[in-house]
């Protein structure tokens, strides 16, 4: 990896009021290197990130460009000199077309500002050509999928040419064969010599894409070296510290499986269909067994589950629980019976983000909490603590709004939600996105022990390692139709992907 | 990018209201009433479209009726009692309302105040100083006078088409110079808005600031103008609001305010800002202008017409909002 | 002929005032025959204007623009029914123009096109309906203004005399607080004519009669009769001396009783209103609102009918008007004293 | 106030309190308004603030609620009239006052429900539909009553609830107290004011565990409405007559003001009951203080607008 350094951080530390974020650090991007950057939620990577881009100035340090001193704090500048970044969380503006989101900001214009409408689509057109990517310019972003609109944001940064590119958590929300797809895109990006840092948790990521990592952990880094000279082993190590770590990979594939179980399923689907979303899904899902429904995106998996839970309609086909036929026209309905529902936006469609820790966890039970009219406030509190404790939520403050806690510690809230419910079918919807493998591993552990204690449990999940990891039977589904199901420990991930039809990742 | 929005549903929903009234009401569909329906409400439009450009950044100027009474004294003033030629009252009019907006602007961007806030305190603020300045509290004898200065009184004027077409056979309606204003501030608006980068800049801000300003758009300076550019446009309806009555009064513009969001809600503009046009606004103007006439003409009862404005209001948005549910059908409310 | 011009004799004795009412019908009646007694030359050539329906052909089209429904205007309009129920050929509206200057010039227009007849127009401002009024008698339309007078010429006017009215109230006002004492003003807020000529003419009226009674609070209660209660609750708090209250309109002076009945000062305070409705005349009967300015508003509505019928018969074409009809309407200021001389059919 | 907010804090409450620039802003006004006319501070004045703002404060309350949910509601002024109205011709009919009363409040009920209904199920705009149902109650209104004000005579317990006064404080006082009592505990203690939080916050989300978000919209509005029409009884007793006519344009500004100004985003989300109440006796007192100052009303409104601008934007300032 020789190359001229691109872009700089010397010495760069954040403090915010007491808390110092990130203790002064160095960063190096190199033309034509993909370097990726890992560590535990509050590491300090996104600040890192933040600074790097200019959205927020660092308390000290400076960072150069090509060499030359940038002034911190200037994202226009940043942009300008070629640094772009792709945020984990959508940049686009919703109600505003394709073309206007990649050159939000700096459409070429003429005299009086017009803006020159042919040459701005030409450019666009030949941006998408280059990178082998096809797009309805005209499309708005709101009627895009999460997909197509991380690619529109990989446009926008690709549009600047940029020298250097930050992608914090790109793959976040994509399937195996859309993850492949952005890095054959990276991996024609570093061709041409782009210095790119990619932010993930997903390690085998890390290294299938990247040259050199930089292993964060409590604000500094802790290790930066060619990725070839580490194993994935060590690097979960750098990251959460022994125990954890040994955690997270011992309770991975070899985990226990409880035998296939019989008798009348939990949930019976039979028929399933609605018209353009899926058609004739039948699934059995058992008491204690976790029933994982994988695919690429855009197979209908959320319609599918969110239909079952009665927050999305269905034409025609039966659901049983426990033998006895149901139809929910509410997700209230579903939750008086019983089932629960992890939802995948945790922002958009799961959480209160400016309530408390001790609103969110009770937000699904809340006719338990009631003494006459007024609200049992002691057994809450106990709910919250207990919840708080079990699902080690960090931090252990019932009072903090959830807006202020990591990704990880947001998912748990959003999962102790409904495991207050003591549902007999729990049923998560990418249950672990954007969550660190310090999380992951505890949310794992919380699903098992679900299941252990007879709970159904059904989870949609892109993330095939994921999938092989807790799953203990899996169905694929592609186009909205279930294509096959199979026993996990029969399974290998390659056969998923076949059956998925994906190109081979 | 609107059409996608349904609000194409407005101009459908007041198509058939006029042509309702065309039908029923005698003496509706006269020239007269058509160049009545022009110059009575041209200039409500144009305060409809500078607050929309509020709206389109997520936030309400409540100050338009009192910066119209504002510019409408001020020019007043500057013509009876400084006796300043008219092209520098009308000038210092403008000045004053753009500056009023600026002055909003301001107070939400370095102060950070919730627009509502911000402008109420405005509108509180503005209406004093029309109070104090007013010259028909300061010099008695001019709360009779009209003004007669040509290039305030001369926006009152009408070019009869007819006339110049040569159409004489069938009665051809005089358009109002406020009309046309309108339409000319209307197309620069939407140029302005679509097809320039600070019109994009503008959306962008009203529809996510947080990236917005990562693209490295000014949002103070975005703000600013869109408050800006309300104040101008009330400044503009005062004039030729006054130039209609040949005089201004401290009560000019009361009530404004809730007429001009009406019209941009109703055409289409979103309250959480960037998304709407400015059309929109100004067929919602008409609508409201054409309802008021439209009753009025047919003799109903000036109650009944209060509670079928109301209605007629509703419909216009249950329509529009029934068009929408058939494209995208959301089977369940989306977060708010 | 201007009927009743500026110095109309005041103060009206009591007893005289009623034949003075009568009187006025009269000469109405004559002034609008005069107005046939002289066509103007040009009427010819003007004609009548198509929209006149004066030919007989269709109903006759009359109607009234109010500032806003208030009971003033009401009882205008009761008034102006009276006249015209017995024309079947007429047709009134009574229209609403929301207190906004826009809307009555909207409304006129919409009148004009109509081919109305006659306008009863009660302007919110003088000069802002003038450019209306100039366009509704290029169409051949009459207009009537009530109480506020354009500065466009028109066929007539029917004024209750505010400016002068608020002066006359000054001076009772004053013998009744024995020419001295501390007075607030419950007033409008700017920007109705109204406003600003009764608060003139009373301090006006002070000033020339009794110099001696300052006028030490002067607040905005926006017409209504909860501010007013407020509002004087609250100046009472810092002006304990206060002897005298001038409501700008009834309601605020009945907010006024209120207070004072609540603070125990009915005896104390002297308290004046202006309109003189019948709420406000009860409370006078039952001592406790000193007094008010009475116009008897029926009257005001019919004698603006009469003039509309009239002009509305056709021969005297709105063209045809040098002159304006200028009616003052007679007033009393209403005391405990004169207050049973107001028949209950003549109390709105 | 700390007591309630203690107390809801045993079971977090994402902490909410009464900090910001308003209370420090009423202090610091009352101050001056303390120096520059010694009787604001008269036993007598104190009172007389409470008692003008009862009416806008009751209402407030309520408006709260709406404005968290992201809504608005600008019908408040008609109803407050018309339900006085319908009150005064009921007593008039010779119903007994319990019926009149009640008759009153069904109808401010009523209203708000027909208004939730459309905003929460048929999805349309708040604030288009609040501003229909302004006319359509004022014109409705006016064609039972007219302009004309209707008295109301012989009614000793009718005008007590205006005017009567219990343990030294006017009956209406207490009923505005009361009101803000009720809903403050509501807010804090029982389930309603989580779901509220919740809807402002993601309804989404709150529909998606298990709420019933727009029922609860819906009587959201009929809590507004009602408490409309528990102000327009109050008006009415108090100057003994109804009138469609009363409530003017202007008063759903008042409200909102005292919401807005209590720190309640009208996009929704945060909002306090508490810090509400504090806004309206803000405006109140900014209210009584120029009439008491014998400001002018020039000056008048033109020092309310620099004061509230000030009040709130050297707050923002100092964050």
């Amino acid at each position: 990896m020789s190359g001229l350094a691109l872009l700089e951080g010397r010495a760069l530390s954040k403090v915010y009021g007491l808390s110092t974020v990130l203790h002064p650090t160095d960063v190096v991007v190199v033309a034509g290197e993909v370097r990726g950057l890992v560590g535990s939620n509050g590491a300090g990577k996104s600040t890192l990130m933040k600074i790097l881009t200019g959205a927020i100035a660092p308390t000290s340090g400076h960072i150069l460009i090509n060499g030359e001193i940038a002034s911190p704090g200037r994202p226009l500048e940043m942009l300008r000199r070629g640094v772009a970044c792709i945020y984990q969380h959508s940049n686009l503006v919703a109600e505003m077309s394709v073309l206007d989101n990649i050159y939000i900001g700096r459409q070429p214009t003429r005299r009086l500002g017009l803006i020159q409408r042919k040459l701005l689509r030409e450019q666009a057109q030949a941006l998408l050509a280059r990178h082998g990517m096809d797009l309805d310019l005209d499309a708005h972003v709101s009627t895009l999928s999460t997909v197509r609109q991380k690619e529109v944001e990989i446009l926008k940064a690709l549009a600047l040419d940029a020298r250097v590119l930050l992608m914090d958590e790109p793959t976040a929300w994509l399937s195996v064969a859309d993850v492949a797809r952005l890095h054959s895109t990276i991996d024609g990006l570093r061709a041409r010599g782009v210095g790119i840092i990619y932010v993930s948790h997903v390690l085998d990521e890390v290294f299938a894409i990247c040259d050199t990592v930089t292993v964060m952990r409590d604000g500094s880094v802790v290790a930066d070296q060619p990725i070839a000279q580490l194993d994935r082993a060590r690097v979960i190590e750098l990251m959460v510290g022994k125990t954890l770590a040994t955690q997270a990979l011992g309770e991975a594939n070899g985990a226990a499986r409880s035998a296939p179980a019989a008798g009348v399923p939990r949930l019976r689907c039979r028929a399933l269909s609605k018209r353009g979303e899926f058609h004739e899904v039948s699934l059995d899902v058992h008491a204690g067994e976790i029933l994982c429904l994988t695919g690429l995106v855009g197979s209908k998996r959320s319609e599918l589950v969110q239909a079952i839970f009665g927050a999305n309609r269905f034409d025609s086909g039966t659901i049983e629980l426990e033998g006895v036929p149901v139809k929910f026209h509410s997700p209230r309905a579903a939750i008086a019976s019983g089932v629960g529902f992890v939802t995948e936006d945790r922002h958009r469609d799961g959480l209160m983000l400016d309530l408390s820790i001790a609103e969110n966890l009770v937000a699904a039970t809340l006719g338990r909490y009631r003494r006459g009219l007024l609200l049992a406030g002691e057994r809450i509190r106990a709910t919250a603590l207990r919840l708080i404790t079990a699902l080690n939520i960090q931090p252990p403050d019932f009072m903090k709004p959830v807006r202020l806690l990591s990704g990880g510690n947001q998912q748990k809230v959003l999962l102790g939600k409904w495991l207050d419910l003591q549902p007999r079918l729990l049923i998560l919807d990418e249950p672990t996105v954007g969550v660190d493998i310090g999380a992951k591993a505890e949310i794992y552990g919380l699903l098992r022990a679900a299941r252990d204690n007879g709970m159904a449990v059904l989870v949609v999940s892109s993330d095939l390692e994921e999938v092989m990891t807790i799953a203990d039977r899996i169905a694929v589904m592609v186009a909205g139709r279930v294509v096959r199901t199979r026993e996990t420990c029969e399974t290998k991930i390659v056969d998923l992907v076949r059956d998925m039809g994906a190109v081979s990742a | 990018m609107i059409r996608r929005h349904g609000i194409s549903a407005l101009p459908i929903f007041f198509l058939v209201t006029f042509a309702f009234f065309c039908a029923v009401v005698p003496r509706f569909a006269t020239a007269g009433n058509l160049e009545a329906l022009m110059a009575g409400y041209a200039f409500i439009a144009i305060v409809a479209m500078g607050e929309s450009f509020a709206i389109l950044l997520r936030g309400v100027d409540l100050s338009v009726g009192a910066v119209m009474a504002l510019a409408g004294m001020v020019a007043f003033d500057a013509s009876l009692i400084l006796h300043l030629p008219g092209y520098l009252s009308v000038a210092l009019a403008l000045v004053v309302a753009t500056f009023a907006g600026v002055l909003n602007g301001l107070l939400i961007v370095f102060l950070r105040l919730q627009p509502f806030i911000a402008t109420l305190a405005t509108l509180a603020a503005y209406r004093g100083i029309v109070f104090a300045i007013s010259g028909r509290q300061l010099v008695p004898g001019l709360s009779t006078t009209a003004l007669d200065d040509p290039w305030i009184i001369g926006l009152e004027t009408y070019f009869d088409v007819g006339a110049t077409l040569g159409v004489e056979s069938i009665a051809v309606p005089a358009i109002p110079l406020s009309f046309l204003l309108m339409i000319v501030l209307l197309v620069l608006f939407e140029v302005l808005l679509r097809s320039t980068r600070f019109g994009r800049d503008f959306y962008a801000t009203g529809g996510n600031p947080e990236a917005a300003r990562l693209a490295g758009i000014d949002l103070r300076r975005t703000v600013l103008i869109g408050y800006a550019l309300s104040g101008f446009c009330a400044g503009v309806a005062a004039l030729l609001l006054v130039a209609r009555l040949t005089t201004s009064t401290e009560a000019l513009g009361n009530g404004m305010e809730l007429t001009a969001i009406a019209a941009a809600v109703i055409g289409g503009v979103r309250l959480n800002g960037g998304m709407g046009s400015m059309w929109g606004p100004v067929v919602g103007t008409f609508l409201l202008g054409v309802v008021l006439m439209g009753l009025t003409l047919f003799g109903i009862s000036q109650f009944v017409q209060q509670i079928l404005t109301g209605a007629v209001l509703l419909a216009a948005i249950a329509h529009s909002r029934w068009l929408q549910s058939r494209r995208l059908l959301p089977s369940a409310p989306e977060g708010s | 002929m201007t009927l009743g011009d500026r110095n109309f004799p005041l103060p009206t004795p009591r007893r005289s005032f009623f034949k003075k009412a009568a009187a006025i019908s009269a000469t109405l009646g004559a002034a609008t025959s005069a107005w046939v007694a002289e066509p103007d030359p040009q009427s010819a050539s003007v004609g009548m204007p198509a929209a006149h329906a004066a030919d007989g052909t269709g109903p006759l089209k009359m109607a009234f623009i109010q500032w806003q429904p208030h009971t003033v205007p009401a009882a205008w309009s009761k008034g102006i029914e009276e006249v015209l129920k017995d024309q079947p050929q007429t047709q009134y509206k009574l229209l609403d123009g929301q207190n906004k200057v826009e809307v009555q010039v909207s409304l006129m227009d919409a009148l004009i096109n109509e081919g109305t007849a006659v306008i009863f127009l009660q302007p919110i401002d003088s000069v802002a309906l003038a450019p209306s009024i100039n366009k509704a008698k290029r169409a051949g339309i009459s207009v009537i203004t009530l109480n506020i007078d354009a500065t466009a010429q028109h066929a007539a006017h029917v004024e209750m005399s505010h400016y002068y009215g608020a002066m006359e109230i000054a001076r009772v006002m004053g013998e009744k607080m024995g020419g001295k004492g501390e007075v607030a003003i419950l007033n409008a807020p700017p920007g109705i004519i109204i406003r600003d000529q009764r608060t003139n003419g009373f301090v006006e009226g002070l000033k020339k009669h009794h110099p001696n009674v300052k006028v030490v609070a002067d607040q905005v209660a926006d017409w209504s009769r909860k501010k007013a209660q407020d509002v004087l609750a609250t100046i009472l708090n810092a002006k304990p001396g206060l002897t005298g209250v001038y409501g700008v309109n009834d309601s605020m002076a009945l907010g006024a009783v209120d207070v004072a009945k609540e603070k125990g000062l009915l005896g104390k305070l002297v308290i004046f209103g202006n309109d003189g409705e019948k709420d406000a005349l009860e409370s006078i009967e039952n001592g406790e609102l000193t007094g008010t300015q009475y116009t008897d508003v029926y009257q005001q509505g019919r004698f603006a009918a009469s003039a509309a019928t009239v002009l509305a018969s056709g021969q005297v074409p709105a063209t045809a008007f040098k002159k304006q009809a200028h009616l003052l309407m007679p007033f009393v200021i209403a005391t405990r004293e004169n207050v049973k001389q107001i028949q209950p059919s003549q109390r709105w | 106030m700390n007591m309630v907010v203690r107390a809801n804090e045993r079971w977090g409450v994402a902490s909410e309190r009464l900090g910001g620039a308003l209370p420090i802003a009423l202090v610091v006004l009352a101050v001056a308004l303390a120096v520059m006319q010694p009787a604001f501070l008269s036993v007598a004045n104190l009172i007389g603030i409470l008692r003008q703002v009862a009416l806008v404060g009751i209402m407030a309350a309520a408006m709260t609620f709406v404005i968290m949910t992201g809504g608005i509601d600008l019908s408040v002024g008609p109803v407050l009239a018309v339900a006085g109205l319908v009150a005064v011709l009921s007593l008039d009919g010779g119903a007994a006052l319990p019926v009149a009363l009640l008759l009153a409040l069904l109808l401010g009920l009523a209203v708000g429900l027909l208004n939730g209904c459309l905003i929460a199920f048929l999805r349309l705009p708040p604030i288009i539909v609040t501003l229909s149902m302004l006319s359509i109650v004022r014109g409705s209104g006016l064609l039972v009553g007219g302009p004309d004000l209707h008295g109301v005579r012989g009614q000793p317990a009718f005008s007590f609830i205006g005017t009567g006064s219990v343990i030294g404080l006017p009956f209406s006082v207490w009923l505005f107290l009361g009101v803000a009592a009720a809903l403050l505990f509501a807010q804090r203690r029982t389930p309603l004011g989580l779901l509220v939080a919740a809807l402002g916050d993601n309804e989404r989300a709150a529909w998606l565990s298990g709420h019933r978000t727009r029922l609860t919209t819906m009587w959201l509005y009929g809590l507004c409405g009602l408490c409309a029409a528990l102000a327009g009884v109050i008006q009415a007793s108090q100057v003994h007559t109804g009138s469609a006519t009363y409530g003017e344009f202007g008063t759903e500004l008042d409200v909102i003001a005292a919401v807005v100004l209590g720190g309640t985003q009208l996009t929704g989300g945060k909002g306090s009951i508490a810090r509400t109440v504090l806004g309206v006796l803000f405006l109140g007192t900014l209210n009584n203080g120029m009439n008491i100052l014998n400001v002018p009303i020039d000056i008048q409104l033109i020092a309310k607008g620099v004061i509230i601008a000030a009040a709130l934007g050297l707050g923002q300032l100092r964050r």
